[in-house]
């Protein structure tokens, strides 16, 4: 059996000296030949394939400007009206966040309370429900009206009476009044079609299911309103009106493009599924 | 050790590992060299082009403000297509560009983290926000393709596609304002 | 437990095998063959599919950039 | 064993239990996508079990089984008792109560952003909170490689450190280089949106800092497997390592060149520039080396065993070797493995050719190939290897050892082979349900149903797979032990320093990181990029 006994190591730095110095050398040579290549050598090649100059490819290759070192950069197009004003920022997330409720309670009653109800439970068919309403939505929906980027005969004037703080406060306000939370009708009642567009939406027609963004915490779009609870009658016409185009406050058209695709039925059996109180 | 002096094994093994590494060098050569040769001759890059903007503000009124989106020619005759992917859409739903000539696509997105490649073609980028995305392709063939977000982008990512109407180029009639859009099949 | 040392004398990582030497010495004199043989046929495959899939599949698909 | 086979025991049954979980969720997910399952579950379902899928996987399966192992490498190849037992206990039990607190978010739908998080999308804290307790126990796990070493070295002054340690003590070194990526992102951008402190996340600086530990953490995955090849597999076939330097030369170039390399999975993204991605993709080059030596040198010890055992000619060596050993066996199929998932990974890093590619299925078929095949299965070979030495157990038969590797690797290639060509075609990665009336995704649905065969029968190999260990419990007592640890042809006797410690490749790596990695994180430093809105998921 052979012994492994160690036998005296000669001194360990000289034995380490050429491993030291060997792989130090390959190391770099390797990076450096990878930074020359990288920045110098390609952009520049392939600059002046196309007419692009030595630096300003390089630049491009770097990051430092935009576009590809080996094509032209196009034009931008001139500028034009948006559909919606609303920029979420963080500092009007904070304004939303610190809203004054109380103040929106006092506004509520002296402004809203007319047809949406004191609590949020509209007195018509043809106003929405607001109660537990997201209040991102609200305050969207009332900037937009201030802004023009959508109509109504009285919620127009209503919104450019109120100033951009007593919006986040209303909004405020509404999102804390708790939903009335019938309960709901059991999903047996809801026809399997409507329930499946709401959970998988359609792939064929491209419509994402409405949970994706319309169920609270989905991750969605910001200012996606809460559709549980809402009045059947309001959510069928605001449908029809983005199928219609005729609102087009979405941004990215993204609910004129899914109402265009809806049938009638789809739409009236959307709406009741949602008056229903299913989330 | 064993009988036959050691010497002999241990450098006879390290020269066959030598010479094992020079075959992995020609390994390597052969992969760089053949990324280098396409990348000088036909300027085969990944899609890069660092240039930011806002997703925050995106809709209002630049560049990827909504009227803007869709398919363009230029007056020097560049199609330059600009679409947004948005949870879970792109827009234009339908993107219409020409065969057998150069394109550049450009994206952007409002919200969270997209991505999209186009079915048999070399067309292929993530989409992040605070950042405009840009590819310059050639489509070879004519036809309809498939254009879905590749990148988990919430529930509704599985139904995020848009299709690519690839015209040939007598069909590929832009306007007067230079815009085209798809053609209703 | 089972104490995993088999033999005091040395560590389990040195612990003796039943290999004799006289055998391994003759059986060094044609090792890396077979192994050279089969890994390089194997990177080789490797390379060439590396180069098929670049030049076949790839490239034809229209520039990128 | 030193009495640390409890230890080990506790640390394989939490991962072989998140394992077995993952596999069930993961055929799952197969199904649901399939022709076969269209309509089934909804997306909230499927992205809650991919992010289940991809944490138990990525997170519970590997940290738990490295550290398990490395407790055994440490106790068995340095044979002293290990260092801080009580400190390993706490790792533990951290690492355990950070898997749970990830866990109830994902199962409440609260943490559907999967394993690799989407900022601006941004989970419960609570599951980013119980990352980075497995990570900070993983941590203390590394400080307890690295004292075992330090005192072997100072106890054996001039003998080289046995080859199973210096391996593991080169993953850990790596694993704490490469986790102050993920940590630096989840402590200062993410977890602070979780919590609601800030409102928006700078997304382009979370992908490189993540990019930072994406490439390193599947080699932190990939070593223990690499242990089994250097110094396991020689001695089961019944040979020796064919050289000791170069299975040293190997660790440390995986240590070197599996850091500066992350950004290979940005090159489609537009936060970086030309230069970088291309410094990032030569050097990714480079990481190929190590796979392509150890595949030389592991051939030549499986050629010296199988001479030994009377193989003649060129390749007579092959049918002499032992097969019926689990480990000979694994390691052959983990080569085979290796071989096409290496070919998948040669074609993601092609620059340019990554627009092919990416984000489609193709990628998803090389990371099963190479982790969940050649990786996974080696971790069955090791287990079925230390099981009799951590119970006291013999196996009654070996041969439900070898139908498991079997289904595995049979499952693996039939699950991924038809996902190499649907990822050429454009299936792309983390779809709920496809719309197969659309006609290019209807010609792929025959595709799906075959792996999704694939995927049944892994399934079934997983089960089979806990089934062999929990019966191993109360299989006979345990004879003789066995040598463990491979012997070299030319066993070293005294080691360059550089070889037997990371002094100078730390240097280096922290040289590769400032070049490769500075300026694409100091650019955000300098100028942030415009933050995107956090959209929480609850």
């Amino acid at each position: 059996m052979p012994d492994v006994t160690p036998s005296p190591p000669s001194e360990p730095h000289v034995l380490d000296q050429p491993w030291r110095m060997w792989s130090s050398l390959a190391v770099f040579g390797v990076l450096l030949s990878g930074i020359l290549l990288g920045v110098l050598v390609i952009p520049i090649v392939q600059g002046r394939s196309v007419g692009i100059d030595a630096y300003t490819a390089i630049c491009r290759a770097l990051g430092i400007l935009p576009g590809s070192p080996a094509q032209p950069q196009p034009a931008t197009p001139l500028p034009g009206m948006p559909v919606s004003q609303v920029a979420w920022t963080s500092d009007l997330l904070q304004i939303l966040a610190r809203a004054d409720v109380r103040r929106g309670h006092a506004k509520v009653q002296e402004v809203c309370v007319a047809c949406h109800g004191e609590r949020g439970d509209s007195i018509g068919v043809e106003f929405p429900h607001l109660a537990g309403q997201s209040g991102a939505a609200i305050y969207k929906q009332l900037f937009d009206y201030r802004t023009g980027s959508r109509a109504h005969p009285m919620m127009t004037d209503v919104a450019k009476a109120l100033d951009e703080a007593a919006i986040a406060d209303v909004a405020a306000y509404y999102a804390g009044q708790p939903q009335r939370n019938p309960n709901p009708v059991t999903l047996a009642e809801a026809p399997p079609s409507i329930v499946q567009l709401v959970e998988l939406g359609d792939p064929k027609r491209n419509i994402a299911p409405c949970a994706s963004c319309h169920r609270a915490g989905a991750g969605g779009p910001i200012e996606t309103p809460v559709l549980a609870e809402q009045r059947a009658e309001y959510i069928e016409q605001q449908l029809k009106l983005y199928a219609s185009g005729e609102r087009r406050n979405d941004v990215y058209a993204r609910m004129r493009t899914i109402a265009a695709q809806l049938t009638d039925d789809e739409i009236r059996g959307l709406a009741f599924y949602y008056r229903a109180g299913f989330r | 050790m064993s009988q036959t002096h050691p010497e002999m094994h241990e450098r006879r093994i390290l020269h066959t590992e030598l010479m094992w590494s020079f075959g992995v060098g020609i390994f390597v050569a052969a992969s760089l060299s053949m990324i280098l040769f396409t990348a000088f001759t036909i300027s085969v890059n990944p899609p890069s082009n660092v240039e930011r903007l806002d997703p925050k503000t995106l809709h209002l009124s630049g560049e990827f403000a909504e009227h803007n989106l869709g398919t363009t020619v230029g007056s020097d005759g560049s199609v330059t297509v600009r679409a947004i992917a948005t949870q879970f859409m792109f827009l234009p739903r339908c993107i219409v560009v020409p065969a057998n000539r150069r394109v550049t696509l450009r994206f952007a997105s409002p919200d969270v983290i997209h991505g999209l490649l186009i079915t048999g073609t070399n067309v292929n980028t993530m989409v992040v926000p605070g950042f405009v995305s840009q590819v310059h392709t050639e489509f070879t063939r004519a036809g309809d393709l498939l254009m879905p977000c590749h990148e988990y982008c919430g529930l509704g990512h599985s139904e995020m596609w848009a299709t690519v109407q690839v015209m040939a180029q007598d069909e590929f009639k832009p306007g007067s304002d230079g815009r085209i859009s798809c053609a209703q099949r | 437990m089972q104490s995993d040392t088999s033999s005091a004398a040395d560590s389990p990582f040195d612990a003796a095998d039943d290999i004799d030497e006289t055998a391994l010495a003759d059986v060094m004199r044609s090792v890396p063959l077979g192994a050279a043989v089969l890994a390089g046929t194997a990177v080789a495959l490797l390379v060439l599919g590396y180069l098929a899939v670049y030049l076949l599949v790839f490239i034809p698909r229209g520039t990128v950039g | 064993m030193r009495n640390a086979e409890r230890l080990c025991l506790a640390h394989f049954w939490v991962a072989f239990a998140a394992f077995l979980f993952a596999c069930a969720i993961g055929t799952w997910q197969m199904w649901v996508r399939s022709p076969l399952g269209a309509n089934v579950g909804t997306p909230g379902q499927y992205f809650m079990s991919v992010t289940a899928h991809g944490v138990s996987m990525a997170y519970v399966l590997t940290t738990f089984f490295i550290m398990g192992f490395g407790y055994f490498v440490a106790v068995t190849a340095l044979d002293r008792a290990l260092p801080g037992k009580l400190w390993a206990w706490a790792a533990y039990w951290v690492a355990l109560l950070g898997v749970v607190l990830t866990v109830i978010p994902i199962a409440t739908g609260q943490a559907s952003v999967l394993f690799t998080f989407y900022p601006p999308l941004t989970a419960s804290v609570w599951f980013y909170i119980g990352l980075v307790l497995v990570v900070a126990a993983s941590w203390i796990w590394c400080v307890l490689m690295l004292i075992a070493m330090t005192e072997w070295k100072r106890e054996n002054p001039g003998r080289p450190v046995p080859l199973a340690m210096f391996a593991t003590v080169a993953n850990a070194v790596m694993w704490l280089w490469t986790t102050v990526g993920v940590a630096v992102e989840l402590i200062f951008q993410v977890i602070p949106a979780a919590l609601g402190l800030v409102q928006t996340i700078d997304v382009g600086l979370a992908r490189t800092l993540f990019s930072w530990t994406l490439h390193a953490i599947v080699y932190f995955w990939l070593i223990p497997a690499y242990i089994a090849f250097y110094t396991m597999a020689p001695r089961a076939a019944g040979g020796r390592l064919y050289s000791d330097t170069m299975g040293r030369l190997t660790f440390i170039l995986f240590l070197i060149y599996s850091l500066p390399v992350g950004m290979h999975h940005l090159l489609m993204d537009p936060e970086h520039g030309n230069a970088t991605k291309f410094i990032q993709v030569l050097l990714t080059a480079f990481v190929a080396v190590p796979t392509l030596l150890t595949i030389f040198t592991i051939t030549a010890s499986m050629e010296i065993a199988g001479r030994l055992r009377g193989g003649r000619g060129t390749f007579g060596w092959i049918a002499a070797l032992p097969w019926e050993r689990p480990m000979v066996l694994a390691t052959g199929l983990s080569f085979v493995m290796l071989g096409f998932g290496g070919f998948g990974g040669i074609v993601n890093m092609g620059y340019g050719m990554n627009a092919m590619v990416h984000n489609t299925s193709w990628v998803t078929a090389h990371f099963h190939l190479i982790f969940g095949g050649s990786v996974v299965i080696m971790y069955f070979a090791i287990a079925y290897a230390i099981w009799p030495r951590l119970t006291g157990r013999e196996y009654q038969s070996r041969a439900p050892l070898r139908l498991q590797l079997w289904l595995w690797f049979l499952g693996m290639m039939i699950m991924t082979l038809p996902w190499h060509w649907l990822g050429l075609q454009g299936q792309w990665r983390r779809v709920a349900n496809f719309n197969y009336a659309d006609p290019i995704i209807a010609a792929w649905g025959p595709w799906v149903i075959v792996s999704f065969a694939g995927g049944i029968i892994l399934l079934a190999s997983a089960v089979l797979f806990v089934g062999n260990l929990a019966a191993l419990h109360r299989g006979p007592a345990l004879g003789i032990v066995r040598p463990l640890y491979a012997l070299a042809v030319h066993p070293p006797l005294r080691v360059p320093a550089a070889l037997n410690g990371f002094g100078l490749w730390n240097v280096l790596v922290l040289v590769l990181m400032i070049a490769a990695y500075g300026y694409p994180i100091a650019q955000f430093l300098i100028d942030p990029s415009p933050g995107a809105i956090v959209h929480r998921v609850r």
